[in-house]
């Protein structure tokens, strides 16, 4: 059967035990990766004809959820502006560890046909949250999207729990390597400047907190 | 069961602190990334601020740098359910500006493409009002139907849902050789699924009493707050920009405006303005049957009257055309060169969505989602 | 009615408080009026049985090299007929009486307004940015504006 | 009434014990991955396309795929949550699904706990899921989760009142609160089940239309308990986020999970008890091996979950005060009448 194929693969099989129940959890994992249902622009509809009866994406076991709490992976499907950077920065943090990033659509991925005129537009979503899969396309044809899903839970299934990381291929390392790295950066950024940034602090103003109208300090 | 709520229960006594919920940017039902700040009083909401602008992309400040076919794939972007009837206000209003006449098959064409890609766009406002309400399997019977029109859209201009097909003077290719047996067939089975939901949801007795007496927005109100569209016609109000100011060949064509009577309920309330977009899907099929039959069967040139630069003489137009939301008006203010020097997008979700929190006070948070679904917003559009 | 009727009776009611009338080439004819009585002109263009403009379809801001416009597209839907209103403002402070009393759309159309050229409507319930950040420097769409370096932290340009 | 069958093999030691409480539990967490597979490939048939293909054959896995899942999630507990509460809700609402399975009758000689209050141990234990939404709900500290749980709280209490009437109509009509005498009541066909009005004369025909309408008001109850559409206000989708369980995420989310589809068998059991004839075979004695009743039992049951599960992927949601007045103002008076009604029959019959 398919679930445990990579026992007799003699390279990246690390013995019976480790090698085996690593690979369930990766098998697990990936297998059921519920996403958070959430989506911005023009990349949104097309994200919605994924969920629909002719292009299922239930099929690779991607049930949608609601909260960012119990989502594995956060689709950024349209245009992140520059309003809306602090939200998607809240909204990565609160989800729970072994979590992915997959950006759809050229506008998530480098800020799309807005690159050049788009002063309120973020140019690419790994200015804030670090990215395993872009899918290119605007919007990405649904299997566009399907083959980065796919890839993204390839890389799932192949990521190092326990001993794994000596017997990894070098190309394989260096990624590992370059994320983790992508990570770390990200954590700096986001504790060196954490007053600036990442708390609620610009989540917003309203008819009845008026003190925003004096620059000086915010609610 | 629910007569027309009247909320004047008298808090006095009861020493009740109002809450507020910060429906934010991320939340299943407001249509993309739309923040409603809302102060509730239980479950019954006092007030809602809505607060828009996480989708701007500076459509306008862009147009300014570009010049003017390059603006189309801009205007794609930004109605994304109802890209070629974006297209369409644009493209006349050039060509009345630069007075360029096109012959009438593309013309036809163009009508044929509006009409469907306004099926496609009430496909899926239903749909997601279904969602709103709790009933999933809705979506999915219409979705599976857009599907075909995506694909005839996707032969005759090459991409799924946003188009640059509409070109100032033409189009960008001809139709495809099976375009009128295709046209026929989306229609059949348009009928035949719309009759299927219309017993699914719109027939559904929970689904009637979440969606009468709830958000009544009288028909002067709705003038006054400017909002055009179904949801203007759903308050009993006959105003059709394609027959009060007919573009293309809209006058030749016989269908009639479909008005909001308020047979369930009040007028002007969600259902009112759920069913008038069930039935001008009706509408925009008998349309299309009329453009199949009286199609001209020999393929024209329709690159023939493109201009090689568009540089249209100094004025300007404020050019309308009835979207599927509502009125989409472009103003354009040329000075005779080749970039356009302001270019207005006068957006129909924009001014529809400003009447939310006029006709969403004294409701509960579950009726807040079901007029939020029924007013049928796109953020792309309301925040340019 | 046409635009010469609707200039001719306004200018019989108002005086010199309507400046001009240009009937363009291609397409509608615009009315150039003062600001100071902005808002009775409307509230006559609204209730007067004769003109019924109930619906104002746009109000947008226009920056031209000498003063910054202010554009209102009315429309009527009992009688069919539309009119353009346009008020000139001097670009040192650009403010206007605000017609939200008149057309309640009028309100997130000034906002709009505001936020990207900086005219002040008077006595409007709420005006703040609409499409901006709240805390955005400059207003976007005049001629002479310079997008900012980076944003809480986040570089804009490509 | 008859002895546990463990009895007899094993003597009343720890093992009998042991396995009285395993076997359910273990039955019943195959239940639940069975009914979480149901939900999504019947889901997916009702909505015209494939549901989970790439697990195991044709995804009959992604349960098991989704329980490791879960297990390696980490589990946030908000600062601003109280912490103790947080913890302790979604043990709570499993233990009142579970807990109900102590007085489940699965055969005439296997029932685990043979209580002669059965019936009301049953309906009483019911109510402690109600606990866990709220406890969850108020301890996640956030605005949607307490929405949620009021939300939860109000509906479930409302919907206790038509049950514990059709429950209270059961128990006038066999005489008694035992299940395992409220089953033998039924036996002999499928016409003397509860639903038909029990056993006795052919007057019963009277009777019929109030039972049926008890047993669809015991339903809709039900599908109230488990808050499942079109009651599932508690974590409506799509007005308050994901309701009580918004801050809930790994294993204590798998949790709440677990709970609710537990809690729809325990319900479905109940009605097949008290209105299906429990483990009684529909053809009177034939087939009605002690193996057999365990199978008709849990078919009875595993039936009306395919119904609750049908009716969530068709219908909408109803809103607060619209379920109020449907529990309050429509089935309560129809329960009483409809018990008034059995009353008097099982006194004349």
């Amino acid at each position: 059967m398919g679930l445990l194929n990579r026992l007799d693969d003699p390279i990246q099989g690390d013995g019976i035990i480790l090698g085996t129940v690593e690979d369930l959890l990766n098998w697990g994992r990936s297998k059921s990766d519920w996403y958070l249902q959430f989506g911005l622009a023009c990349c949104a509809i097309e994200f919605m004809a994924l969920n629909a009866a002719h292009f299922d994406m239930m099929r690779f076991g991607a049930i949608p959820r609601t909260s960012p709490r119990q989502a594995d992976f956060i689709i950024v499907s349209g245009t992140v502006t520059l309003k809306m950077a602090d939200r998607i920065k809240t909204l990565y943090e609160q989800m729970s560890e072994p979590r992915y990033v997959m950006s759809m659509g050229s506008c998530a991925n480098t800020g799309g046909p807005y690159w050049e005129h788009g002063y309120h537009v973020v140019k690419g979503v790994d200015r804030l949250i670090p990215v395993d899969v872009y899918v290119p396309g605007c919007p990405p044809r649904p299997e566009a999207f399907f083959e980065g899903l796919v890839k993204l839970q390839k890389m799932i299934s192949t990521q190092a729990i326990f001993r794994k990381r000596e017997k990894m291929s070098a190309e394989d390392l260096a990624a590992l390597e370059l994320r983790n790295k992508k990570i770390q950066e990200y954590n700096e950024r986001a504790a060196q400047e954490n007053i600036e940034f990442t708390n609620a602090k610009h989540v917003g103003y309203s008819r009845y907190s008026l003190d925003f109208l004096n620059k000086g300090e915010q609610s | 069961m629910t007569e027309k709520r009247i909320i004047d229960v008298d808090y006095s006594q009861v020493d009740t602190e109002r809450m507020r919920i910060n429906m934010g940017p991320q939340h299943p039902s407001t249509h993309g990334v739309l923040r409603l700040e809302v102060e509730v009083d239980g479950e019954i909401v006092t007030d809602v601020v809505p607060h828009i602008g996480y989708l701007h992309r500076c459509f306008e400040k862009a147009c300014e740098k570009m010049s003017y076919p390059q603006v189309i794939p801009f205007i794609d972007r930004m109605d994304y359910i109802a890209s070629m009837n974006n297209e369409l206000p644009y493209v006349v209003g050039m060509e009345k500006l630069m007075g360029i006449n096109v012959p009438d098959r593309i013309q036809l064409i163009r009508m044929a493409f509006a009409e469907l890609n306004r099926i496609a766009n009430h496909q899926l406002a239903v749909a997601t009002f279904g969602l709103d309400a709790g009933a999933f399997t809705p979506f999915l019977y219409l979705f599976r139907d857009r599907e075909m029109i995506l694909n005839l859209f996707e032969k005759a201009s090459g991409g799924r849902l946003l188009y640059n097909y509409f070109w100032i003077g033409g189009l960008m290719h001809d139709v495809p050789p099976t375009f009128k047996q295709e046209c026929l067939n989306i229609i059949s089975t348009v009928r035949k699924t719309n009759e299927e939901v219309m017993n699914l949801l719109i027939g559904n007795s929970i689904f009637i009493e979440r969606t009468i007496n709830v958000g009544i927005l009288p028909a002067d109100v709705a003038v006054n707050f400017g909002v055009s569209g179904p949801v203007l016609r759903g308050s009993g109000l006959n105003y059709d920009l394609r027959r009060s100011e007919p573009y293309l060949l809209y006058d030749k064509f016989d269908f009639d405006v479909v008005v909001g009577k308020g047979e369930m309920g009040t007028l002007g309330d969600c259902w009112d303005r759920n069913i008038v977009r069930m039935r001008e899907m009706e509408e925009s099929c008998k349309i299309i049957e009329q453009i199949i039959a009286n199609f001209p069967d020999e393929s024209s040139d329709v690159r023939a009257l493109v201009p090689r630069r568009v540089k249209p003489p100094k004025g300007e137009i404020y050019s309308k055309a009835e979207n599927p939301k509502g009125e989409l008006g472009f103003y354009i203010v040329s000075d005779g060169t080749v970039n356009p020097y302001r270019m207005r997008a006068r957006a129909t979700s924009f001014v529809n969505l400003s009447v939310l929190p006029e006709i969403s006070k004294g409701y509960m948070i579950a009726d807040l989602i079901m007029i939020l679904g029924s007013l049928d917003i796109v953020l792309g559009e309301i925040d340019r | 009615m046409t635009a010469n009727e609707i200039y001719e009776k306004l200018k019989s009611e108002f005086g010199d408080e309507i400046i001009s009338l240009t009937e363009d080439a291609a397409n509608e004819a615009f009315i150039v009026v003062k600001p100071q009585r902005i808002v009775e002109i409307c509230l006559v263009l609204r209730d007067d049985p004769n003109f019924k403009f109930d619906y104002m379809a746009n109000l947008t801001g226009m920056d031209y090299p000498n003063n910054l416009t202010v554009v209102y597209h009315l429309y009527s839907i009992p009688l069919n007929h539309r009119i353009v209103l346009k008020v000139e403002l001097n670009k040192e402070n650009p403010s206007v009486e605000s017609v939200e009393k008149v057309w309640k759309t009028a309100n997130w159309h000034e906002r709009e307004a505001y936020d990207m050229f900086g005219i002040i409507f008077e006595n409007h319930p709420f005006l703040v940015r609409i499409l901006t950040p709240y805390d955005w420097e400059g207003h976007p769409l005049r001629k002479d504006y310079k997008e900012p370096e980076t944003y809480h932290g986040v570089k804009i340009a490509y | 009434m008859e002895q546990n069958f463990l009895y007899n093999w094993f003597g009343d030691g720890v093992i009998t014990y042991a396995l009285l409480v395993t076997i359910p539990l273990v039955f019943l967490l195959i239940y639940a991955l069975v009914a979480i597979l149901g939900e999504l490939k019947i889901a997916s048939w009702v909505q015209d396309r494939l549901g989970p293909m790439r697990t195991g054959w044709k995804g009959v896995l992604q349960p098991l795929a989704e329980v490791i899942k879960l297990l390696q999630k980490e589990d946030i507990v908000p600062d601003a949550a109280n912490k103790p509460l947080f913890n302790l809700a979604p043990y709570v609402m499993f233990t009142g699904a579970f807990g109900a399975f102590a007085a489940m009758p699965f055969a005439f000689n296997f029932v685990p706990a043979h209580l002669n209050v059965g019936l009301f141990y049953i309906f009483a234990i019911g109510a402690f899921s109600v606990i866990g939404i709220v406890m969850g709900g108020w301890a996640s500290n956030n605005k949607y989760s307490l929405l949620g749980a009021m939300r939860g709280v109000s509906q479930m209490v409302s919907y206790e009142i038509p049950i514990a009437l059709a429950i209270l109509a059961i128990a006038a009509l066999a005489g008694s609160l035992d299940l395992q005498e409220i089953i033998n009541q039924q036996g002999g066909g499928f016409w003397n089940w509860n639903i038909f009005g029990g056993y006795g004369s052919f007057w019963k025909i009277l009777v019929i239309p109030f039972t049926l309408s008890l047993f669809v008001i015991h339903f809709v109850g039900g599908l109230a308990e488990t808050n499942r559409i079109p009651f599932d206000i508690p974590e409506g989708e799509s007005e308050i986020v994901a309701g009580y369980h918004t801050e809930y995420s790994g294993m204590k989310f798998a949790m709440f999970f677990f709970a609710e589809y537990a809690n729809m068998f325990t319900v479905s059991a109940i009605i097949a008890i008290c209105f299906l004839g429990g483990w009684q075979s529909p053809f009177g004695d034939f087939l009605n091996q002690p193996a057999m009743q365990a199978f008709w039992f849990i078919s009875k049951a595993c039936f009306l979950v395919f119904v609750q599960i049908w009716l969530r992927w068709t219908l909408p949601r109803l809103r607060v005060d619209q379920l109020m007045y449907v529990s309050w103002k429509v089935m309560t008076p129809l329960a009483f009448v409809c018990f008034v009604a059995i009353a008097v029959w099982s006194m004349l019959r």
